[in-house]
């Protein structure tokens, strides 16, 4: 039975900020930048009003907020923290280190483009750059998504079976900053939810000593590297059946939690995409059918791990996939394009694909720039 | 869908009255949208947020483009806005005491008020700046009859607590003194 | 030799053009007007992100009338290190590099960078102007913001002690070390001036107001600035590795004595910053404010 | 000399930020007859909105008021109180 | 003509380093990491005898070793450093900076993999995490050609009409601490082939200030990264012609410089790899020819710009590409495989494609593992 | 209370297991054994990159006796502070958090991140090895390396001052600051206990041999360390914040007095890495020595 | 509880690098008559391979061989020139 | 291709000593490489190297699993070595007085001679260790004949410079005493 839910206007940092406080961490540390600090600065506001007991660490830098959560981590309680941009590089060395040290934080990413120049609009090249980091990655398309998946996250990275840390994204601004309805549960009914961390991956006792990240030998590295391959091809389900108790729980879904479609399940054309470019290409595909076309899409929710199965399940009904990227791998070309190709190569799926490098820097992708597009592909 | 494009000037509370305008429609049962325009803003630069309601879920995330309706939270700020884009059947909400001369003649809906003043002998004043964006609430619920004032009241007194009085007085006077004309 | 109001007017060129985006009353603009100002022909400017990288404009052009590289948060001293050395590299040792940044970079994300060049003795001039607190961001705490300042990250006061970079740079054997304050110009020119004087790595902090994040009236951002000096806030001196000795400067001087000086609420009260401060947050204040000067004094 | 690549490179220009006197909500006006050209005023202009004085002509300062933000600095500073700020408009 | 040139012996880092004193650079900022730290002490060595007059700058983090570079590079001198592993990592921010800005600075990164545990064998973890960062990326398959590829990449970087930043790559200890043949010019051709930075991409001038990298809006930077994407793909060329020149007047020369195939044209069965593995493969696939097998290789030389026709016209005239990756995009799969598939899907070409990640923490890759895995797949 | 010899034979357990990977001689493992020892049922150690994630061991297990973690090179302050504020939310504030790291990082790479920490005054103690070099990538110059030693990276000897991160955390209000030597381990051990007696951030730097990179006979390291003492190289001292003065230590007191010290090439003569020393680099490098005194003398 | 991920985490051991009194080139011998049992030698090997002497019991300094890497700072340090440094084989 | 493996004591030289067989190898106009197997390597504990000939471009870059030869710098190590890997035609270089007990019997060519003696002598020590690598060299060659003394000559004086002579003597007079023999 769906809980008894409130729906309330905030932006989508107030929505990522509000997960975080029915999810009771017990450490946040946290640093501000741009479009993120809206985030921190809730936070801040909850530990010091008494709403959220929690020690909240006000470092230096990024790579510092990481290193105080992987602390933390290590010391076998919750922890949270977020970023953006610039400052997801400069904790880079951390990212990989959380990832790669299988330990549970959840750090959502407010997506902003890199500098040079000076830049605070969205693109998807900061969490992008992180890809092969040992980290989930979830795109949301709008203020409730972004509150949902960020409780589901902490659910999903805190499973010992799972031990992967998660990075739930939002487009900077276009969610972080936008006033938007977010049905808001009761704080307890989220916590009950998400469940206590009483089992921790990892927990540091003086009375039984271990010894973490001293020097390894080839053996045990690929040991543990093929163990996060594996934990990562465990997290599609995991993500699944959260998702799904999730949708009992609170009466929301997004597709199966790894992709969502829209439309009708064949189409002459199919739109892939990531983040709100997803929730407007939608509104792009209602306006194309009103004029007669027929287009679906399917949002990759889930982008690490890759959700390959459900991809190639619904390019093989499909014609023609059209990926948008907000992103690109210089030298080459947008990061999801070449993963969806590389996929349906690999699964002898015949469907075309092609795709478009938009919006990056924080260039608007208006629906009707998406109508543009389709008509321009449904031509050739 | 209604899309609304809002301009202030930094300081002025524009930002924060489009997130209140969005809840109080939120209150009316539609799904709202409050999109600040972040840059370099400055108090006292122009700065521009959008607003939309919808009832169905707005799939939308663009700036507004072609409003429906037009709010300017200071007079002088008339020229940024490329009036011929709101939607000849939309209202201008403007803070000025009469009909702006710019205005005359081109056959718009304009709801003017006097809000800087109603703010000021309120109090509503932060540093040298008149925060006229609660007052404009009360005149652009009153001009474009889209929500109640009811719902603005409720939305008003949720964001400021224990500040809300002076707040929804603002709006008060501003709903009962704004004049709709078409000029 | 004292660098007096007259000194000021005369410059190569402006440095900072009208029109730019600083917020009405910022002082650390004001502060680059007269300082860059007075080595306009010579300066190159380095400007980590920072209220800095947005005053100077965006999109049409710059109001920097001297040649800028924008850099990472952190990576300022060492970008101002590479230049200096090509320069030195190519005999234009002549032109003056010049870091221009933020209290967040220069004493918290970027410390380590700038501690790195002054250690390796570079031939840079770091002005560090603090309005205590991430300004670019919103107004978030920084490592220089004092105790009892509400910010966006410590709405209910911050609490831990200002970290004092010029103490940390004395400690760190740099070239020249001082303090200056916005609302006393020439001082803060002539020891500009004079830290360009030397080679090797030289540190300024200067304190500037910053309505917004301040929460005041930009009309009394001169009069902040003053305040900060004359309450004690704000000892200004100049400490030299030479001598290894701390000389108070003449605006500042007799506050050294505690009997000269203003109560501090007269500065904190025309902040909102400090709205709803309590005595024992005010008797912290005045206790690490006199823990500064007690270090200071170490070396008087 | 080739063309080079597309660089984030921006020049030096007055008004970047527009005619920035539009952001005033009070603007500075002189009284002449207190002005004793000190220059003070123009010493603390965060915005260089100030002509500066000249005593030896005897002429008092005056505004650049395209540019001048209005902040008050000038008038609080002004040792004569020769400078008052103005509410916009009136 | 081919000049004289002598057979030394020396370690990888030994050839790169040389490379790095023949082309003169202004500045050198680096910062010591196992295993790089050769190169560094080799070039402050060089530095402090008089043999390189060059402003050599102990910096305290790599974060800082490429902010000095940068520095340099904005100033209008030739600059050089080189990294590894967590180093990369530590200096993300400025690497992500200096390809987006288009700085003209080489950077060799001795491949290592990335922590925790700390291991500090070879895999391409580290720069694999930068191939969107808008470097040109060339892996080598031993002493000689890191040799050869530090010395194109001067040339190639500091053109004009690239100004891309390289990021020459090899195996650490595989290629940095073994001891083999290097065939070196004299310094003068060596020197006379790079040429003088005489035309410098970027230089900054007091007479005629300008501000660099300062706020941007959507517009014009998505006019920057736009033509940065069209510099990679000029980049393509302009790395083949240099080669070439290279090869005139050198006499050696790895594939195209993009490519390198090796074997018949056309084969039951390609190994595609990348760096050292591209080497033991040409040992395997003789074997395998000599037992019978019809198998040839196709070694990937150049990443960035990733050589899209190159691959697509070998493949086209084969039947199975068999990629071996050494780093893993976990959740997903190997970077290298991921986009071979992803090319031939885009051009339809039908040759089948598989993969094997392998050598992952500095596991040994041996001709033998090779063959196995060729014998292997060769059944399927 | 005075540390004495037969207190260091008292401790609740072997903190470094036999067979352990230092080389021998090693003045850090030596440090650690007695340390780390003292504390071994309540200590949690963070360990940047160093020679002591190297000696922990590999592979089969590891020497330290305490729940370790090894973490990035400028990361562990932060990650202390981490796991400090983790342990007093679970009411484990009785456990002592204990960075144990090379100059590297503490000089260096991870100086913001220890000064960030010391600023925010988080409860834990920073020991810094200093081997004044970076050892575990084969003698690479520190910030801590002094003036005329030859390194990997410095190979005609090095010629910046030393960067003394021990005034550097008494700039930075430490709440304790202390210099030990591996030859004194009594009064190390003595600092280190009472370090971890007291609230918030705790800095001692313990000068250790390192007889490969010192290019120096490992029978050599403690005397070598002992005349680092006796002739003045290394100034033993404790500050503290409550006083702002800091105290020479007993074994080191006499020579606090120029007269009382031995000549520095004592301890030159019997390191490799100062073969070759100029006069010119022996009188800077004694200069610097003094500087350091100098700066010393002000809290004293 | 769940079994959890593959983490690298190693466990307290003696001898992790063996029996590192392979190490050795020179071996520390005790002349028992000199030793005054102060234990200097003890508190000052990095190895942790003398085992105590104990005066009340008239029990000298011994070496744990296994371990001891032969560094030679006992019989530099030992007030009483107790300890003699022996080539390993001799 | 001549495959090597030699085992030594960290301090010893032997990684140098693998660097310059490398080169004296080349000299000889064969392709040579030289992989020392890096670790927590410290002075005294066991290190390996490898090298390998070949005439032909070498482009194996594993450790050698299978060597041909074997090298060891101290006798002390013979047991960290797999002998039955050893190339049954291969020579066994060890530096000790004469052919140690575990090799007796198996049939095995053994170069033997005492490398520390001939180094001490020479006053090859430095803190405490004995370097015998350039010792050992001469011995290798003598054993192994793959490489002439004059090109094992120009590779040590090419690597040691003005330190050369002493090092040269020593392998000489390891050149001179090294005893072959099938045992
Ligand atoms: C690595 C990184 N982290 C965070 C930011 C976001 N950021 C930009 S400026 C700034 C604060 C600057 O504060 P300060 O240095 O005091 O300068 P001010 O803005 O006050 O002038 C922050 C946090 C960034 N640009 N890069
Ligand atoms: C970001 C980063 N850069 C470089 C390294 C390589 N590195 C590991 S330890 C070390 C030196 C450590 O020196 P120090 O801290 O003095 O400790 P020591 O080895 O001397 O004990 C270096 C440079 C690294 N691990 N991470
Ligand atoms: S926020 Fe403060 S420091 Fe920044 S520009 Fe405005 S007044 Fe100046
Ligand atoms: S400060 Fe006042 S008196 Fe002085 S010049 Fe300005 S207006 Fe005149
Ligand atoms: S009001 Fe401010 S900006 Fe205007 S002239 Fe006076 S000081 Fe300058
Ligand atoms: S290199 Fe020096 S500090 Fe490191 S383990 Fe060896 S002796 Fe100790
Ligand atoms: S130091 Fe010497 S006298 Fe003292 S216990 Fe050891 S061997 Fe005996
Ligand atoms: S020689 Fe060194 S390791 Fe051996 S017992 Fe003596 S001090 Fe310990
Ligand atoms: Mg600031
Ligand atoms: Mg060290």
């Amino acid at each position: 039975m769906v809980v008894k839910q409130e729906t309330k206007s905030m932006t989508g940092n107030d929505a990522v900020s509000y997960a975080a406080l029915f999810a009771k961490p017990d450490v946040i540390a946290a640093y501000p930048i741009t479009p993120q600090t809206t985030i921190v600065e809730n936070l801040s506001r909850f530990v010091d009003e008494g709403k959220l007991d929690a020690e909240f660490i006000i470092v230096e830098s990024e790579h510092s907020a990481l290193a105080a959560c992987m602390g933390a981590a290590w010391s076998g309680v919750r922890t949270f923290t977020a970023t953006s941009s610039q400052g997801l590089l400069y904790m880079a060395e951390n990212v990989f280190w959380t990832g790669y040290g299988r330990l549970p934080i959840i750090m959502p990413v407010v997506n902003r483009c890199l500098a040079p120049g000076w830049n605070i609009w969205p693109d998807f090249q900061d969490s992008m750059a992180f890809r092969d980091a040992g980290w989930i990655q979830m795109y949301t398309k709008n203020n409730q998504e972004v509150f949902d998946t960020t409780l589901q996250a902490f659910k999903i990275t805190e499973s010992k079976d799972i031990a992967l840390p998660s990075m739930p994204c939002l487009d900077g601004f276009v969610i972080s900053h936008t006033t938007g309805q977010v049905d808001l549960p009761d704080p307890e009914d989220a916590f009950e939810f998400v469940g206590p961390y009483d089992d921790p991956v990892i927990e540091l006792d003086v009375e039984n000593p271990w010894a973490y990240g001293s020097m390894t030998g080839p053996d045990q590295y690929s040991k543990h590297r093929r163990d996060l391959m594996v934990a990562m091809e465990r997290a599609k389900k995991k993500i699944v059946d959260v998702h799904k108790e999730f949708e009992e729980r609170f009466g929301r879904s997004y597709g199966n939690g790894l992709v969502e479609p829209y439309g009708d399940d064949e189409a002459d054309l199919t739109l892939v995409t990531l983040g709100t470019i997803g929730d407007e290409a939608h509104e792009a595909i209602d306006r194309l059918k009103a004029e007669g076309h027929n287009v679906n899409a399917l949002r990759v929710r889930t982008f690490r791990p890759f959700p390959v199965e459900d991809i190639v399940e619904f390019a093989k009904k499909n014609h023609k996939l059209v990926v948008i990227d907000r992103a690109a791998s210089f030298g080459h070309d947008g990061p999801l394009r070449i993963e969806v190709e590389a996929v349906l190569k690999r699964h002898n799926v015949d469907t075309s694909v092609s795709g478009k490098i938009m919006g990056l820097g924080g260039e608007d992708v208006p629906y009707s720039a998406i109508i543009d597009l389709v008509k321009k592909e449904l031509k050739e | 869908m209604i899309e609304i494009i809002q301009i202030s000037r930094g300081g002025s509370g524009g930002v924060t009255g489009a997130k209140i305008l969005a809840e109080a429609a939120m209150y009316e049962g539609l799904d709202a949208q409050a999109i600040p325009k972040y840059g370099s803003e400055r108090r006292g630069a122009a700065v521009e947020a959008y607003v939309r309601f919808n009832n169905a879920p707005i799939r939308i995330h663009s700036p507004v483009y072609d409003p429906n309706h037009a709010m300017i939270l200071d007079i002088s700020l008339l020229d940024r806005i490329d009036i011929s884009k709101v939607d000849q059947d939309g209202v201008i909400v403007i803070n000025s005491k009469e009909v702006p001369e710019e205005l005359k003649g081109t056959g718009r809906k304009v709801a003017y008020v006097d809000a800087t003043g109603i703010s000021q002998e309120l109090g509503l004043v932060l540093s040298g700046f008149t925060l006229v964006n609660m007052t404009m609430l009360g005149a652009f619920v009153k001009g474009t009859e889209l929500i109640s004032f009811e719902n603005l009241e409720k939305a008003i007194r949720n964001y400021w607590g224990e500040l809300a009085p002076k707040n929804v007085e603002a709006a008060k006077r501003a709903y009962e003194e704004t004049k709709v004309v078409r000029v | 030799m004292p660098v007096t109001q007259k000194d000021l007017m005369i410059k190569p060129k402006d440095a900072l053009l009208k029109g730019h985006f600083a917020c009405a009353g910022c002082g650390s603009a004001l502060a680059f007007r007269h300082a860059i100002g007075s080595v306009a022909d010579k300066a190159v400017l380095v400007v980590p992100a920072s209220c800095a990288s947005v005053y100077q404009g965006s999109g049409k052009g710059v109001a920097f009338n001297v040649p800028t590289i924008n850099t990472a948060f952190a990576a300022s001293d060492a970008v101002a290190s590479g230049i200096s050395r090509a320069l030195k590299k190519k005999g234009k040792d002549d032109l003056k590099v010049i870091v221009w940044g933020g209290d967040g970079s220069a004493a918290d994300i970027g410390i380590a960078t700038e501690i790195g060049a002054c250690d390796r003795q570079e031939n840079i001039l770091h002005v560090m102007y603090s309005n205590n607190v991430y300004g670019n961001t919103g107004g978030q705490r920084s490592g220089d913001t004092m105790i009892g300042a509400r910010t966006a990250t410590t709405p209910k006061g911050n609490t831990t002690p200002r970290k004092m970079v010029p103490f940390i740079m004395m400690a760190n054997n740099a070239r020249y070390v001082a303090t200056a304050s916005a609302a006393f110009l020439e001082d803060f020119v002539e020891k500009f001036q004079k830290a360009l004087s030397f080679e090797g790595f030289k540190f300024i902090q200067i304190d500037i107001s910053c309505p917004p994040n301040w929460r005041a009236e930009s009309a009394h951002s001169i009069k902040i600035s003053r305040l900060g000096v004359q309450t004690g806030i704000w000892p200004l001196f100049e400490w030299d590795r030479e001598t290894n000795t701390a000389i108070l400067s003449r605006p500042g001087k007799k506050y050294g004595d505690k009997a000269n000086r203003k109560p501090i609420s007269d500065w904190t009260s025309l902040q909102g910053r400090f709205r709803g401060i309590t005595d024992e947050e005010l008797i912290a204040l005045e206790k690490d404010t006199e823990r500064q000067w007690n270090f200071l004094r170490k070396f008087m | 000399m080739t063309e080079g690549p597309s660089l984030p490179i921006l020049y030096p220009m007055e008004g970047v930020a527009g005619k920035t006197g539009e952001w005033r909500t009070f603007y500075p006006v002189l009284n002449p007859d207190l002005c004793i050209k000190c220059n003070i005023c123009w010493k603390y202009c965060p915005d260089h909105a100030i002509y500066r004085a000249d005593r030896e002509k005897d002429e008092p300062i005056s505004f650049d008021y395209d540019y001048c933000k209005g902040c008050g600095i000038c008038a609080q500073e002004c040792p004569k109180g020769a400078i008052t700020m103005v509410p916009q408009g009136e």
